[in-house]
């Protein structure tokens, strides 16, 4: 495949002329506004899969594409300073690629059927269109800043769709909430960006990697703490408000506020992966900055916590958002414990059930007409074919085996272990990962039971309903996405640990294969590579690259461990065989619990509710995250302090400086004035006036508008000149 | 010997057309001589060599130009017109009076006198080229010539021709009348104010 | 052969005579045409040294613009002169003086 | 000199004979004069036989016999008209101005004369063979229209003032478009004699430049109906539109200053149909190259180009016939709105053709290069 302008582009440009073209539709010709938007993400669809099978069928770890073109040179002799924009794809930007347009392609689809006669529905398909297409355009990036341009262009798609309907307050206050939250990480981004840039020079991510394998971050410091630490914490902090981790994660279940399948997007494809597809992209940092304790720390925190606070909650959008969260907060687990692939995967997985998760409950909502569970149930009947996709995607997110989140979530968890027996700072991580995983299942189920199951709670809201229909846009979608929560599509095996081998390229594990984690072996492959430039010809070499075995690239062992001695990769074996028996009794327990719960009713929830009324209570009041942000820091704290600068501003500032200034003009103002017009005006103007009439009024005589007059002149002229330089 | 007999008949043509234009009263007859003038300068640009400058010469200037001339001595009634002005001017009469062929003559003379003047070393500096008669085509020549060396003179002049066509037409055509209503408007105000 | 000095000459008598006309004439109809003959005489002067002073073309090309100039002069000169006589009802070359201002003061 | 008549005159044994006795220069002055003389004299037989053709095909076309007493069918009608018109009384308007009275005829015609010193008649009956052939023609022809306005200017009569201006104007507008056209032809070519012109389109009629390509066969209707125009041929005969403008700008004229304006009008239209057939319709070819190098081929190209001139010609007499004469509104809009444009447009579309196809004609694309 030739990587041209024409070939690469239309994957971001598609959804982007999408949005120009409908920026000048909306107003005269609304209808046609929805189909150009998913006629562009479908187009982008099958231009990532030209990718897609590209690296498929090389099928090789260091396969990689990196061409860049000049976007601002602003050299000047000597000063080189250039700034040059560029792709990079590499395996994990291909299957990044087509996961975004996949699930974006049917994201549209749906909404054309969810949001039709909906307020503004056009806009709607506008914005999705931009965050799309800003999303693509950060997949391809091949350097940081323009991550960064496309991520604030996804910030504020996400503000203009949380804050769709802004007629409702908590609507609009929900999209302002986002926007701040996820500032505070942005702000650390940038300053990680800046710090790399101060070390590197560059900031484009080959360039990044070929810096860390020379070893450029060792020895540097700033603040007395290490360069690379400071760095890969700022940019970890992007991701921890893009992602919804630990300290910011307020912001993701008020975003709820929106279109269901703007959740969808935020939640699955988009907005939230972009966070963990940047750790991805800097891990070499994070791994040279020494950042896995804490990173695993907040991974496991914001697993655990979310997944808790999901147990209780009554919209069926909610439970949905804390699940998001509590496995936004597995893949960061993931990265912390170094299972870099495991936890890409979970990205892709998670994508996938998730995005399907939220259109099916769009769709329950929508057929419905309302949001909370308690009144719902037994609307198996009512809407059979959501009621598969579903429970496909809960599955799935639970970690049944043969479904993809057993797979992803399982090798997570399996280095988690890994990591518990090496290295005892990983105990709580790893404790917490586990008990994370018994929790998903249970609420996942109680979510499924509440709505889909039992008797009806509502008879009005059951009888208006209608019985679902096969639609193209309404349930295909779901049913496509639920196709692919199966397991065998990214493990290569049923149950992803290569018990029961299914057909793959080559037999292998192809996702274990071609997404290697960029550590200091793999890393040299970027030292003293060519820039290529991006064009309309394809200038690639055409030699193959040369096959690379694989060997599994394990993470962060503690000190004084060879993790690629023979040893610790039977060490590993062992610990994934251990995770993957564990997961599945702890996910058997947890299911039994719901079923008991929910279908047998042997257990009453309120016994858990009296028993643990404390922990409920926080629970309830989200572990007091909002209150604390809201009622201390911003009330008490940078209220205070602003109203303090503001009467400085005006009692101090104003009245005395400003006010005092303005006086002593005056005063030389009327000083000026008297110089102005008795000096200037009357002697230097008017007496230049006069002085120049009086000079006229001689040599205007000159000009008398006759123009054989002047024609004789030039005559006499010639003849004078003539005399002058010939006589 | 063909060029000699050209170059005589056309000099003489011009002088005399020439010296007929300056003499005569009649501006239409002065653009007729114009027409000998000009025919005559396209036989002199001949006996030089230069048949496309000649060819163009008859082509833009008597199929053209003295055409628009005659138009606009016609249009314009073609008068011959007497100095208005006091003082000096009236030292260079207008055609018709006695002393125009003596003012004529006179600044021919000192004029003609003065550029030969000025001239004169001129011709010791200029080396003649003593070229044979032998005639060689100029026209792909010219062509090159206007489309590599003097191209940028060529685009401008393209330019000014566009400027000259679109320049006369608005020029020339004649000013809208004031449309009807106005004055209607008008007599309404006044008799609003009639009525207060 | 004809000698340079020949061309010359009837170059001046079109430049004298086109000086002439435009001097002691006060049709502006009849200055135009005056404008033409000296452009004319240029115009066979640069053709006549293109001939014998240096034997290239370029002489030729600058006559060839003279007549484009030519062209386009007569076309908007005209243009102005019926315009003038629309407002004036005459083409009198003193009666253009609406700029000017009075010498008295 | 080898361009020339006499040139290739001078190429003949019993001539070079005489050369050598008179002088190089002599001979070719007397071939020039003998051969300028006999155009001449064809070429107002010509016009003579026009105004008959004229009356014989108006008759026909109108379902009459025409003129039928003088001679067999009539023919002798010209010579009984020449004489009549020569023996007239030439009368001149009192407040005529005089000069210009006598001398616009005198410019029509030599405007029309003029253009035969370059008119190919056959490969070497051509006075000369100008580098400037066609832009020569078009310019020297422009004097009809100085003559005609002079003419009209002249007479000081309402009627032929007004056919004087209109005459000059349409003449003037005109030009552009012929002048377009006849460009177009000169791209293909590559050339602006007309041996140039002509040698290309040599053999069957799918050389002729009018198959050329789409735009060439657009141009040759776009320089025809600009012809008539420039002519003063009904449709566009309002210099001397008679319903209303008596004559137009020969109402004063009698006797042989009427002639030759008449005259100069259908010679020109012989020159134009002439100029029309060399750049579209073949010019002087014919197929097959019969009897090539010889004397007699000339005669034939003579013929050749007589025959399709005189069709021409008939064309141009049925069209006048046939329509109704124009506004003069509706001449300026067609000129200024419709040919100019088509024109231009045809200019632009053959210069792409040529540099897109190579210079090869439509024929030559279909049917390959081998076939001629």
């Amino acid at each position: 495949m030739n990587y041209t302008i024409s070939t690469i582009a239309p994957i971001f440009l598609l959804p982007f002329f999408a949005f120009v073209l409908n920026c000048i539709f909306i107003k005269k010709i609304p209808k046609i506004v929805p189909w150009v938007s998913v006629a562009g993400i479908v187009g982008s669809f099958f231009f990532a899969l030209a990718v897609f099978c590209d690296f498929m069928s090389v099928y090789n770890t260091d396969y990689y594409i990196h061409k860049i073109f000049n976007w601002i040179d602003l050299s000047h002799g000597e000063n080189v300073f250039k700034i040059n924009l560029g792709i990079y794809i590499d395996n994990m930007t291909a299957i990044m690629l087509l996961m975004v347009t996949g699930v974006a392609s049917l994201i549209h689809i749906f909404s054309t059927w969810y949001m039709k006669g909906d307020v503004r529905w056009e806009r709607f398909f506008v914005y999705l269109s931009l965050f799309t297409s800003a999303m693509l355009g950060l997949v391809l990036s091949d350097n940081l800043l323009s991550i960064f341009m496309f991520w604030e262009m996804m910030g504020f798609c996400s503000y203009s769709l949380i804050g769709f309907y802004f007629e409702k307050e908590e609507a609009g206050n929900a999209s302002l909430k986002a926007f701040m939250t996820t500032r505070v990480g942005d702000v650390f981004f940038l300053l990680g960006i800046l710090a790399i840039w101060a070390v590197v020079g560059s900031v484009d991510i080959p360039s990044i990697y070929a810096a860390i394998a020379e070893g450029a971050f060792e020895g540097k410091s700033v603040f007395g703490i290490a360069l690379a630490s400071f760095a890969g914490f700022c940019i970890f902090c992007g991701t921890i408000g893009k992602s919804a981790q630990f300290p910011l994660q307020v912001w993701l279940p008020d975003a709820m506020m929106g279109p269901t399948p703007c959740s969808a997007l935020i939640h699955a494809a988009t907005m939230v992966a972009a966070g963990v597809y940047l750790s991805l992209r800097m891990y070499p940092l994070m791994y040279v900055g020494e950042l896995n304790t804490m990173i695993a720390y907040i991974g496991g925190i914001t697993a655990f916590g979310a997944a808790t606070i999901a147990l209780i909650q009554k919209d069926l959008k909610a439970v949905l958002a804390y699940s998001t969260i509590s496995q936004l907060g597995y893949m960061v687990l993931g990265i912390g414990v170094g299972a870099y692939n495991a936890a890409f995967m979970h990205l892709v997985t998670h994508a996938i059930f998730k995005a399907c998760l939220f259109l099916s409950a769009g769709s329950v909502i929508h057929s419905y007409h309302d949001k909370y569970m308690p009144n719902m149930g037994g609307l198996k009947k009512k809407l059979p074919y959501t009621w598969i996709a579903m429970w496909c995607c809960t599955l799935a997110i639970a970690g049944v085996p043969f479904f993809s989140g057993f797979v992803s979530k399982d090798r997570i968890l399996g280095d988690a272990l890994f990591m518990l027996y090496t290295n005892n700072a990983f105990f709580i991580p790893a404790i917490l990962g586990f008990v994370g995983a018994f929790l998903t299942p249970f609420y996942m189920f109680r979510m499924m039971f509440l709505t889909f199951h039992g008797k009806n709670r509502d008879k009005d809201k059951y009888d208006h309903c209608h019985k679902e229909k096969l639609t193209w846009n309404q349930n295909v979608p779901l049913l496509i996405l639920s196709v692919f929560t199966l397991g065998v599509f990214f493990s290569g095996s049923l149950t992803g640990q290569g018990i029961i081998k299914v057909v793959s390229p080559e037999g292998k594990d192809w996702f274990k294969v071609l997404v290697e984690a960029p550590v200091q072996t793999n890393l040299e492959k970027f030292e003293g590579r060519k820039k290529q430039i991006f064009s309309f010809i394809d200038d690639r070499d055409k030699t193959p690259l040369p096959q690379t075995n694989y060997e599994h690239q394990s993470g962060f062992a503690g000190p004084g461990y060879d993790i690629n001695s023979e040893e610790a990769y039977n060490d590993l074996h062992h610990a994934h065989v251990e995770g993957a028996i564990l997961s599945v009794i702890i996910v058997a327990f947890s299911i039994l619990l719901a079923f008991g719960m929910y279908i047998f009713g042997w257990i009453s929830p309120s016994f858990f509710y009296d028993k643990l009324s404390f922990w409920v209570k926080a629970i309830k009041n989200k572990y007091f995250m909002d209150w604390l942000y809201i009622d201390v820091f911003i009330k008490k704290g940078l209220l205070k302090l602003n109203n303090f600068l503001s009467w400085f501003d005006s009692g101090i500032y104003d009245r005395y400086a400003i006010d005092g200034w303005a006086k002593v003009n005056k005063v030389i103002f009327k000083a000026s004035h008297w110089f102005d017009r008795v000096v200037v005006d009357s002697v230097a103007v008017d007496g230049t006036a006069v002085g120049t009439e009086i000079f006229s009024l001689v040599t205007k005589s000159v000009q008398s508008g006759y123009i054989q007059k002047y024609l004789i002149a030039l005559v006499g002229a010639i003849v004078a000149l003539a005399m002058f330089l010939g006589f | 010997m063909f060029a000699n007999i050209l170059f005589s008949v056309s000099s003489l043509l011009v002088i005399s057309s020439c010296i007929l234009m300056m003499w005569t009263k009649n501006l239409m007859h002065s653009c007729v001589y114009l027409l000998g003038v000009l025919i005559g300068v396209a036989g002199l640009y001949l006996t030089l060599g230069a048949d496309f400058v000649a060819a163009t010469q008859i082509m833009v200037y008597v199929g053209g130009v003295v055409i628009l001339m005659l138009f606009a001595v016609m249009l314009t009634g073609g008068k011959d017109y007497q100095s208005q002005t006091q003082k000096i001017l009236n030292l260079f009469p207008s055609m018709g009076n006695k002393y125009t062929f003596m003012w004529g003559v006179g600044v021919a003379f000192v004029f003609g006198c003065t550029l030969i003047y000025f001239f004169r070393n001129l011709f010791s500096v200029i080396k003649v080229i003593e070229s044979d008669d032998s005639y060689t085509p100029t026209i792909e020549r010219l062509g090159e010539l206007l489309v590599t060396d003097h191209l940028v003179a060529f685009e401008i002049s393209s330019v000014l021709l566009l400027g000259a066509l679109v320049g006369a037409a608005i020029i020339a055509r004649p000013r809208k009348e004031r449309p009807a209503f106005i004055d209607d408007i008008v007599d309404d105000h006044h008799h609003d104010e009639e009525h207060h | 052969m004809i000698s340079l000095k020949a061309y010359l000459f009837v170059s001046m008598i079109l430049m004298v005579t086109g000086l002439v006309v435009m001097i002691s004439r006060k049709n502006i109809v009849a200055i135009l045409l005056g404008i033409e003959l000296i452009l004319n005489s240029a115009a066979l002067n640069f053709v006549a040294y293109s001939k014998y002073a240096a034997n290239n073309l370029d002489g030729h090309i600058f006559s060839l613009f003279i007549i484009v100039i030519a062209a386009a002069e007569a076309a908007v000169g005209l243009a102005i002169v019926i315009r003038f006589f629309q407002v004036k009802e005459t083409i009198h070359i003193d009666e253009a003086s609406e700029l000017r201002e009075e010498l008295t003061r | 000199m080898e361009n020339t008549i006499a040139g290739y005159f001078l190429s003949f044994a019993p001539v070079q004979h005489l050369a050598d006795s008179l002088g190089v220069g002599f001979t070719s002055f007397l071939i020039f004069f003998a051969f300028c003389t006999l155009f001449l004299v064809i070429l107002a037989t010509v016009g003579g036989f026009g105004t008959i053709a004229e009356r014989k095909i108006s008759a026909d076309l109108q379902a009459r016999i025409g003129p039928n007493r003088v001679g067999p069918y009539g023919l002798f009608q010209l010579i009984a008209d020449g004489i009549k018109m020569i023996s007239k009384e030439d009368i001149m308007p009192r407040s005529a101005d005089k000069f210009l009275y006598y001398l616009a005829p005198f410019l029509s015609l030599f405007g029309v004369v003029c253009t035969i010193a370059v008119m190919p008649f056959s490969k070497n009956l051509i006075l000369t063979d100008l580098n400037v052939g066609v832009f020569y023609a078009i310019a020297i022809s422009s004097l009809v229209g100085v003559g005609i306005f002079l003419g009209g200017y002249a007479s000081n009569s309402k009627w032929s003032l007004l056919g004087g201006m209109r005459g000059a104007s349409q003449i003037i507008s005109y030009e552009i478009p012929v002048t377009l056209t006849i460009m177009m032809i000169v791209l293909i070519a590559g050339g602006l004699s007309f041996n140039t012109l002509v040698a290309e389109q040599a053999g069957m009629p799918w050389n002729w430049y009018i198959f050329h390509n789409p735009f060439t066969f657009i141009g040759f209707f776009v320089f025809f109906i600009s012809t008539l125009a420039e002519t003063n041929r009904a449709p566009f005969d309002l210099p001397e539109a008679e319903s209303e403008l008596v004559s137009g700008y020969h109402t004063e004229y009698t006797g042989i200053r009427f002639g030759l304006f008449a005259l100069a009008e259908y010679i020109e239209i012989f020159v134009v149909s002439a100029v029309s057939v060399s750049l579209f319709l073949g010019g002087y070819h014919i197929p097959f190259g019969l009897l090539e190098g010889t004397f007699s081929n000339e005669i034939l190209q003579f013929g050749s180009l007589f025959l399709k001139t005189c069709a021409l010609y008939y064309v141009v007499i049925w069209v006048r016939w046939t329509f109704p004469r124009l506004r003069v509104d509706q001449l300026m809009s067609i000129c200024w709105k419709y040919l100019t444009p088509i024109a231009i447009f045809n200019l632009v579309g053959t210069a792409i053709w040529i540099v897109a196809f190579d210079g090869r004609s439509m024929f030559d694309l279909f049917f390959g290069s081998g076939v001629h």
